[in-house]
């Protein structure tokens, strides 16, 4: 079988390599830069205005009250499964093939959570109001409603995003350590140094190192579960027709690690380029990634058909309308996008020819996290577009420019935390990495060498 | 509320008892050094030393911080008179409610009436004397107005002085007829743009009294041909009133109500049947009727027996567009269940044979036995001199005619807005030209003002003195009385009674120059007659203060008698209209409850209150049928012409189940080009394109005899309404239910 | 406040509903609605901006669904096919259905909006944060959103237009939820001065401003507890419970002949506004 | 080497103590004193001399002599200058004080004296008067000065009224979630409401 990289690369190597990428990636980098702090422009615009005007122009109505921003919002949580999927889950299953991707995995865990936190902001009437959802004991004896899934929302989230951030950080630690040894001056250095913690790879370090990382790991997954479990119930508790239906979490969670993995997909090959990491994102891993999305595909689209399913066979003839309202009404053609880019596309990697493409996988991961996007409006605004109440339908409400435009802005604040940690910390895992090197050097001492092995 | 209602009540007494002056209790009631604050979510904290207290000079005992006093007066948002009930505090009037007093509404209102406060606090009142300087008023002193008036009116020969109203009455009526008299001017042109003329004059001859009393509530049908009674005809408030008594009487027997019309009115949508009648038709199916009840056993005499002969229902069906079937229920219905009432509407009269329309419903009440039952006498007036001059159409026409022919030197105008409201053939802009000097009084620069040379600005009717009788007598006669709720908002503004008193005292000095204002004029005069006003033991004060606390003085007189003559043979009512290849749709001007004829149109909450049966707002309408649309390849909100032999507008095409295919509508009050933000550029103007047509025996306009083309001007809109895209329906979720009325029985219920 | 204190006060943080858990026991203030009578003429609607400090939004923001009429009139057709609507119209003069279990409550994240001790859905302004989150719960959608700043950028009451503003309604400024308060303003005053004499507020003391106004009677309001009061006697008259979720009369064999109902019962919220159905004469 | 150590030490510290901080700062400010500005009034009113204890050469006048709306209406109210008047034009030794003066100015120009608002709650807000007057003063049996005292401070030992007690929502709480007895008599208590729409509107 094909290795996931060469093993021949000696650890000095692999230093050099990764510690080249906070030097020297190539131009495009500073491009995508650029391109990414404009678009964040674009969104700080459109928040200021709608700050100073109100929520009307956004263009939503009073009986349809939320739009693109809840919808966007669950579209970066989702985004941030993935991260914990290949980190922690898969680190607990000692799949090997994760190593040399799961830090930028990990990263895109904590950005994308870092973008949906501010979708939240962004959609309050009153964000100067906004610590009246936190818990803390108050002037006014005033407390938050606890039986609000808002207010679960916020906690998951906040645990969540620190408990990240922490995973993240303490992952990075001996990688730190090594820049810390293999740079010789200026800022980087101190930050390595105080962010290192005095890390000199004794045994006892590496076993309190392990032992945290992996209890960690094990806390994580159940906490990214529950995150968007409690994002769907804030859909699942509520009485909007086609929101309960008790297959909401499993199906939200389902898609969260699917829009995630063609994230990573994308994100793969975009890094590969740029920092020239070749050597490490190969073709193998990619091939794996792949198949490991396409399986998650096929769950979502079984859990979709389920909550249609149970809508169409269901009693709840509101919600059946709403179902229908959906495939035929002016929001067919997202509704039937979403199908396709969601059940259909995919199957394309099923194919062993595309499964390495890497042009062709760019594009398609794109798509498939277009129709999760989609899928996400698509619970939205049908939805309040046609609830309970038809004197209040409201069929033409259309989100205006100043939604899309922050949408479109938050893609650029994702990039561009993104893009900055590539450059300032390693984003492939020195120790880790060195450590399949390490193992497969050791299988070759004991068994001979199989045809084909180089 | 209710009870602070009482108290307050209470301390309106106090306050007459200790004679409380009126004047001072408006100057204690005013600002003192209260200001009004805008309270919202801005300020979240405790802040000192920023806002004032309130606080006065002198007070009285009745008056409390933060505690609504209530004061009564009369409603001026349409001319039947509902006495109101004002809600002031702290020097400022925050609500009107029905004053649980006046006979006419009891204690209720209608939307429009609500709206009294925004004409009151209207941004776009006049603020003080204008005199024309070439295209733009400048500001004058009242010294100097009414200086000029004296002078121009001196100048001319008395012939050709002319006062244009609205419908005026009470004190105001008798100071402007004694002007007049001083003058030796008899021009006095009541103008009422949607008044029910026609079936005064028909009322006048079948039962002998323009105004008889209709008894809704003793009715047991109602059959209503295009009367909207629980909208814009006539007392909506009152016969809001009668009709839930008339649906839920205590007996549980249910009334039912027909109507029978071309366009659905708001008592339309409220009939247990409505009838689509071919437009004009009306006077057929009256006769019909009687003679499907005369076939049915009902003794009719002789000549109307023949007068109705050939009325057979195959015909009449066949004329009217309404079944037999329906017309045999409907003549069922009436013989069944007497008594019931039969209500000729502005549907009926709006044609060139409106007249016999009229009569030939008239004729029905008759045949039906109703006179003196639900049609009933109404109560004399005491006093003729303050009774209600009502108006009509053709007053502004022969006006207008002599203006053309130069016999106008001097016009004053009040209480009307010809200008809007004339139809373009009068020619009324070009014919006011030929007037030297027009006065207009007025709240807002209407279109009227606009043309004007002088502009005296009014009082607003929460801030001025007037008595007023209402055309329509609900009980016994009565003599509403409007007193100011609050301090003047402008110094600069006058009531009509103020100004009329001071042009009086330019011709007739020696009798009224010892009346100090209006206020002291009005009050010697009602004190004057208080025996007459049912104050024969009272004390002068006494008997004001009581007066003014209640709102409205109860008159003693006896039923008129109710003789009519009315011949059946000479009744005739033409065939219905022939065809017209040109203009093949009939247009009906509809009056809608809350815009009538647009003089309220610059109250933003009557802007934005949905209309009733189409829920739009902010803008007119073209109704039709959906076969009509389908017919002319016309979709909701195309921007649809009609256009007429006198002229054309442009509106949006809005489909509704409640209207005759051959019919389109369009409400009346919109397209103003002048009078305020609120109304100037919103819609578009139906008076404009009414054709030349009049009712042959009284001469009025013929309001629906307009015949229209209706054609796509391209661009399509969305159309700005309540109703959501589920239209009417209710996608079979239980929301708005109905049952046959069978079904339930009405006199268990509480 | 500290944390012990909150828990020991756990249970008033956690709605318990309905009624028949917590009855009420001074005031249950309640609504019926007589659709016969009721003719569409939107008074109701005109008294409550009047009353209520509502703004008028004008036609472009009426057009993207900005009004802000809590006492909204719809129109219902049921002409199914026929060429006319020759019964009529259905007008339903829809509000707030201040519900004994209200769907707008429980998801509130600042528990902005709240059932008081008389049945009332309370909203309070200068909690809200502008979730929107009760709208979007709302079976009835009758909760409207301050879209713009009305009273400040806005200028929905040029002076002097503002001096008819209602002092003891607050003026809400952009971004809070509002929706109809059954007058609170109103009833606060009545019931001090009851409790003042000692006594409780009587039927007919306070009437809320749609009420008021009504031409032909169609609203009665009152204190569904007071055995007095006509709403509740309307309620019993008609056997509608206002703890059940399914009227026994519903379920009876013999359709009994009343007309008592309540709007979307079946969702259980349980609301506090009884229509009695609208009528039609079957002879003609 | 102990650097994780150190490391979580501080963290726990920090948040501990960040954490007792806030619950003590959220405790409810009834003993404080935090006046409130100094209010620019027209002229000074002596509160002291009018309302103060005889021993300090006050003349002990309840304050609803003056305040007389506060019994009967959401609002205290301030007296028409016809009231003051109504005392001082019979008060010759103080007639001709500068204060006295100017009150004077005012009455013969028959104009209100524009008193500002010391206490100004927020404008969502609806405390009442009448009601705590009704409960405390007479249903109750309190000290008027006393009643009025709880939120309005030691008003007798002041010239101008000058705010004193904090008046936020959880000082307002504080007071409501105590047992208060509902009569002079008995040893039933009740508390004030809890519904948000008893305090706000």
């Amino acid at each position: 079988m094909e290795k996931d990289i060469r093993e021949d690369i000696a650890w000095a190597q692999i230093n050099k390599d990764v510690l080249k990428s906070l030097e020297s990636p190539r131009r495009i980098y500073w491009v995508i830069l650029l391109i990414a702090i404009a678009m964040v422009g674009v969104a700080v615009g459109c928040e200021i205005y709608q700050y100073q005007t109100g929520m009307g122009v956004a263009n939503k109505n009073n009986s349809h009250v939320w739009s693109l921003y809840i919808a966007t919002f669950i579209f970066w949580i989702g985004m941030s499964h993935s991260g914990t999927l290949l980190s922690a889950i898969l680190h607990l299953m000692h799949a090997d093939w994760r190593k040399p991707i799961y830090r930028f995995a990990e990263a895109m865990t904590t950005f994308s959570l870092m973008t949906a936190g501010l979708f939240v902001m962004v959609h309050l009437g009153r964000l100067w109001q906004v610590y009246y959802v936190m818990p803390y004991p108050n002037e006014r004896w005033a407390w938050p409603n606890f039986q609000s899934p808002l207010v679960w929302d916020m906690f998951a989230i906040a645990t969540y995003l620190s408990s990240s951030v922490l995973f993240l950080y303490v992952g990075m630690i001996p990688d730190l350590a090594i820049c810390r040894d293999n740079i010789h001056a200026g800022w980087r250095k101190k930050l390595y140094t105080i962010m290192s913690l005095g890390w000199e790879g004794t045994d006892r370090q590496w076993r309190n190192f392990r032992m945290t990382y992996l209890t960690i790991a094990c806390f994580l997954i159940p906490l990214a579960v529950s995150v968007h479990s409690i994002v769907a119930s804030d859909f699942a508790m509520s009485n909007m027709p086609g929101w309960h239906v008790t297959s909401f979490p499993p199906y939200f969670v389902a898609g969260a690690l699917y829009s995630g993995c063609a994230a990573i997909i994308t994100l793969f090959i975009i890094l590969r380029y740029v920092f020239r990491f070749e050597e490490y994102m190969t073709l193998p891993i990619m091939k794996k990634l792949v198949r490991l999305t396409f399986a998650i595909a096929m769950v979502w689209t079984y859990l979709n058909l389920i909550e249609f399913a149970s809508v169409w066979y269901g009693h709840d003839q509101t919600a059946k309308d709403q179902l229908i309202f959906k495939a035929t009404g002016p929001y067919a053609p997202y509704f039937w996008a979403m199908i396709f880019f969601g059940s259909i596309l995919p199957l394309m990697l099923a194919f062993k020819r595309f499964q390495t493409h890497l042009p062709i996988l760019f594009v398609v991961s794109i798509l498939l996290n277009v129709g999760m996007w989609l899928e996400r409006w698509m619970i939205i605004s049908p939805s309040f577009a046609h609830g309970h109440y038809p004197w209040a339908w409201d069929h033409d409400q259309w989100p205006s420019l100043i939604q899309w435009g922050m949408v479109f802005g938050s893609f650029g604040w994702f990039t561009l935390l993104f893009m900055v940690f590539c450059k300032v910390f390693p984003s492939v895992s020195m120790y880790e990495v060195k450590e399949m090197v390490y193992h497969r050097t050791l299988a070759q001492k004991h068994k001979p060498a199989v045809k084909g092995d180089y | 509320m209710a009870r602070s209602q009482d108290k307050d009540f209470q301390e309106v007494s106090a306050m007459i008892e200790n004679g409380f002056n009126r004047r001072n209790f408006l100057k204690v009631l005013g600002w003192g050094g209260a200001t009004v604050a805008l309270s919202g979510c801005g300020n979240t904290s405790v802040e000192d030393g920023r806002e004032f207290v309130t606080s006065y000079a002198e007070t009285a005992d009745y008056i409390i911080p933060s505690i609504g006093t209530y004061f009564n007066s009369t409603c001026a948002q349409c001319d039947a008179g509902c006495g109101i009930m004002g809600r002031v505090r702290e020097g400022r009037v925050l609500k009107l409610e029905g004053n649980p007093e006046s006979p006419i509404n009891n204690g209720k209102m209608c939307g429009l009436g609500q709206a009294g406060v925004q004409a009151h606090y209207n941004p776009d009142r006049i603020r003080e004397p204008l005199l024309r300087n070439g295209d733009r008023g400048e500001a004058i002193t009242w010294e100097k107005a009414l200086e000029l008036i004296n002078e121009k009116v001196g100048s001319v020969n008395p012939e050709n002085v002319a006062f244009l109203t609205g419908v005026v009455s009470g004190h105001v009526k008798a100071l402007l007829n004694n002007y007049l008299d001083a003058l030796g001017s008899g021009h006095h042109y009541v103008y009422e743009a949607v008044a029910p003329s026609v079936v005064r004059a028909s009322n006048k001859k079948a039962y002998g009294v323009e105004m008889p009393r209709l008894s809704l509530d003793k009715a047991k049908v109602i059959v209503s041909f295009g009367a909207d009674f629980l909208g814009a005809w006539v007392s909506p408030v009152h016969f809001s009133q009668q009709y839930a008594r008339f649906r839920k009487p205590d007996n549980g027997e249910r009334g039912v109500l027909v109507q029978v019309e071309s366009k659905m009115t708001l008592t339309g949508a409220n009939a247990d049947r409505w009838l689509a009648i071919r437009p004009g038709t009306e006077g057929i199916l009256a006769l019909g009727l009687i003679n499907s009840l005369a076939a049915a056993g009902l003794p009719v005499s002789e000549d109307v027996a023949a007068a109705v002969g050939e009325y057979t229902s195959d015909r009449v069906s066949k004329d009217t567009g309404v079944s037999a079937e329906h017309i045999g229920k409907l003549a069922a219905l009436l013989k069944e269940r007497s008594p019931s009432l039969v209500i000729a509407g502005s549907a009926a009269e709006g044609y060139a044979h409106g007249s016999q329309n009229a009569a030939a419903i008239a004729l029905l009440n008759q045949v039906l036995g109703n006179v003196g039952q639900t049609v009933e006498a109404p109560s004399s007036v005491p006093f003729p001199q303050m009774a209600p001059s009502t108006g009509n159409s053709f007053a502004l026409q022969s006006l207008s005619d002599d203006m053309a022919q130069d016999k106008v030197k001097v016009l004053f105008s009040y209480g009307a807005n010809p200008v809007f409201t004339a139809p373009a053939f009068f020619k009324l802009k070009e014919n006011l030209k030929k007037v030297p000097f027009k006065v207009v009084f007025a709240h807002y620069m209407d279109e009227t003002a606009v043309e004007a040379d002088l502009v005296l600005p009014l009082n607003s009717a929460l801030e001025d003195w007037a008595t007023l009788m209402p055309e329509y007598i609900a009980e016994g006669a009565q003599l509403n009385i409007r007193q100011p709720l609050m301090e003047k908002m402008y110094p600069g503004t006058l009531g009509v009674g103020d100004i009329l008193l001071a042009m009086l005292k330019q011709r007739r000095p020696d009798e009224y120059n010892d009346y100090e204002d209006f206020y002291s004029y009005l009050r010697s005069a009602m004190v004057s007659n208080k025996d007459a006003l049912g104050g024969a033991d009272e004390d002068d004060d006494t008997f004001w203060e009581t007066a003014l606390s209640h709102g409205v003085v109860k008159l003693v007189g006896e039923p008129v008698d109710m003789t009519g003559s009315m011949s059946a043979a000479a009744l005739v009512v033409p065939a219905p209209f022939a065809e017209d290849a040109t203009y093949p749709l009939h247009l009906i001007p509809a009056v809608s409850a809350s815009m009538r004829d647009g003089r309220n149109a610059n109250e933003p909450w009557l802007q934005e209150s949905p209309d009733p049966l189409t829920t739009i707002v902010w803008d007119s309408w073209v109704e039709m049928h959906p076969k009509t649309a389908a017919k002319l390849g016309i979709v909701e909100g195309d921007i649809v012409e009609v256009a007429s032999k006198s002229g054309a507008i442009k509106a949006q095409a809005y489909l509704f189940p409640g209207i005759h295919p051959d019919v389109v509508s369009v409400p009346l009050g919109y397209g103003h080009e002048a009078m305020g933000r609120y109304a100037k550029g919103v819609g578009a103007n139906a008076f404009s394109i009414l054709d030349p047509v009049f009712d042959n025996e009284t001469g009025e306009l013929a309001m629906h005899e307009t015949r229209v083309k209706v054609t796509k001007a391209g661009q399509r809109v969305i159309i700005v309404k309540d109703e959501g895209p589920a239209g009417g329906s209710q996608m079979g979720r239980r929301i708005a239910l109905r049952i046959p009325s069978n079904k339930v029985n009405l006199s268990e219920e509480v | 406040m500290s944390i012990t204190n909150l828990l020991e006060n756990w249970s008033d943080f956690r709605h318990q509903h309905p009624s028949e858990d917590r009855p009420h026991l001074e005031y249950k203030w309640a609504m019926s609605i007589d659709l016969d009578s009721c003719t569409g003429c939107n008074a109701c609607s005109v008294a409550c901006y009047a009353e209520n400090n509502l703004p008028v939004v004008g036609k472009e923001k009426f057009a993207h669904g900005h009004s802000h009429h809590w006492m909204r009139i719809e129109r219902y057709w049921d002409n199914d096919g026929r060429e006319f609507a020759d019964q009529g119209a259905q007008f339903l003069p829809m509000l707030c259905q201040h519900c004994e279990s209200a769907p707008c409550e429980t998801v509130c994240p600042v528990g902005a909006t709240n059932h008081t001790a008389d049945g009332l859905n309370s909203q309070v302004y200068n909690r809200c944060v502008g979730s929107r989150y009760c709208n979007a719960n709302c079976p009835y959608k009758v909760r409207y959103f301050n879209w713009y700043d009305y009273p400040t950028t806005d200028n929905v009451w040029p002076a002097p237009m503002e001096q008819q503003l209602n002092p003891d309604v607050t003026v809400r400024g952009k971004g809070v939820m509002e929706k109809c308060t059954f007058c609170v303003q109103r009833l606060t005053v009545a019931k001090s001065d009851a409790r003042t004499q000692g006594r409780l507020v009587l039927d007919g003391e306070v009437q809320t401003a749609c009420q008021q106004v009504c031409p032909t009677g169609a609203i009665t309001f009152g204190n569904l507890v007071d055995p007095l009061a006509k709403v509740g006697k309307q309620w019993m008259q008609q056997q509608v419970d206002l703890n059940k979720d399914k009227q026994a009369k519903d379920a009876a064999e013999e359709a009994v002949k009343l007309r008592g109902y309540r709007i979307l019962e079946e969702l259980r919220t349980y609301p506090s506004v009884m229509y009695l159905e609208q009528l039609r004469e079957s002879d003609i | 080497m102990y650097s994780f150590l150190r490391l979580s030490v501080l963290l726990v510290g920090l948040v501990v103590s960040a954490g007792s901080y806030a619950v003590k700062a959220a405790q409810p400010l009834t003993t404080a004193d935090d006046l409130g500005p100094n209010v620019e009034q027209p002229f000074e009113f002596p509160h002291d001399r009018h309302a103060g204890d005889a021993a300090d050469g006050g003349m002990e006048i309840n304050c609803m002599y003056c305040h007389t709306y506060a019994r009967r209406s959401i609002v205290a109210g301030i007296p028409p200058v016809q009231k003051c008047i109504g005392c001082h034009q019979n008060i010759e030794s103080v007639r001709e004080a500068p204060r006295i003066k100017k009150l004077f100015e005012y009455w013969d120009a028959k104009k209100a004296i524009p008193w500002k608002k010391v206490h100004d709650l927020p404008d969502f807000v609806r405390f009442n008067h009448e009601r705590h007057i009704q409960r405390f003063v007479f249903a109750q049996g309190k000290p008027v000065q006393e009643a009025c005292g709880y939120c309005h401070g030691d008003v007798k030992k002041m010239t101008v009224a000058r705010r004193q007690k904090p008046l936020s929502m959880g000082w307002c709480r504080s007071c409501h979630m105590k047992d208060h007895r509902i009569d002079a008599t008995s040893t039933k208590t009740s508390q004030g409401p809890n519904d948000c729409w008893q305090c706000h509107k």
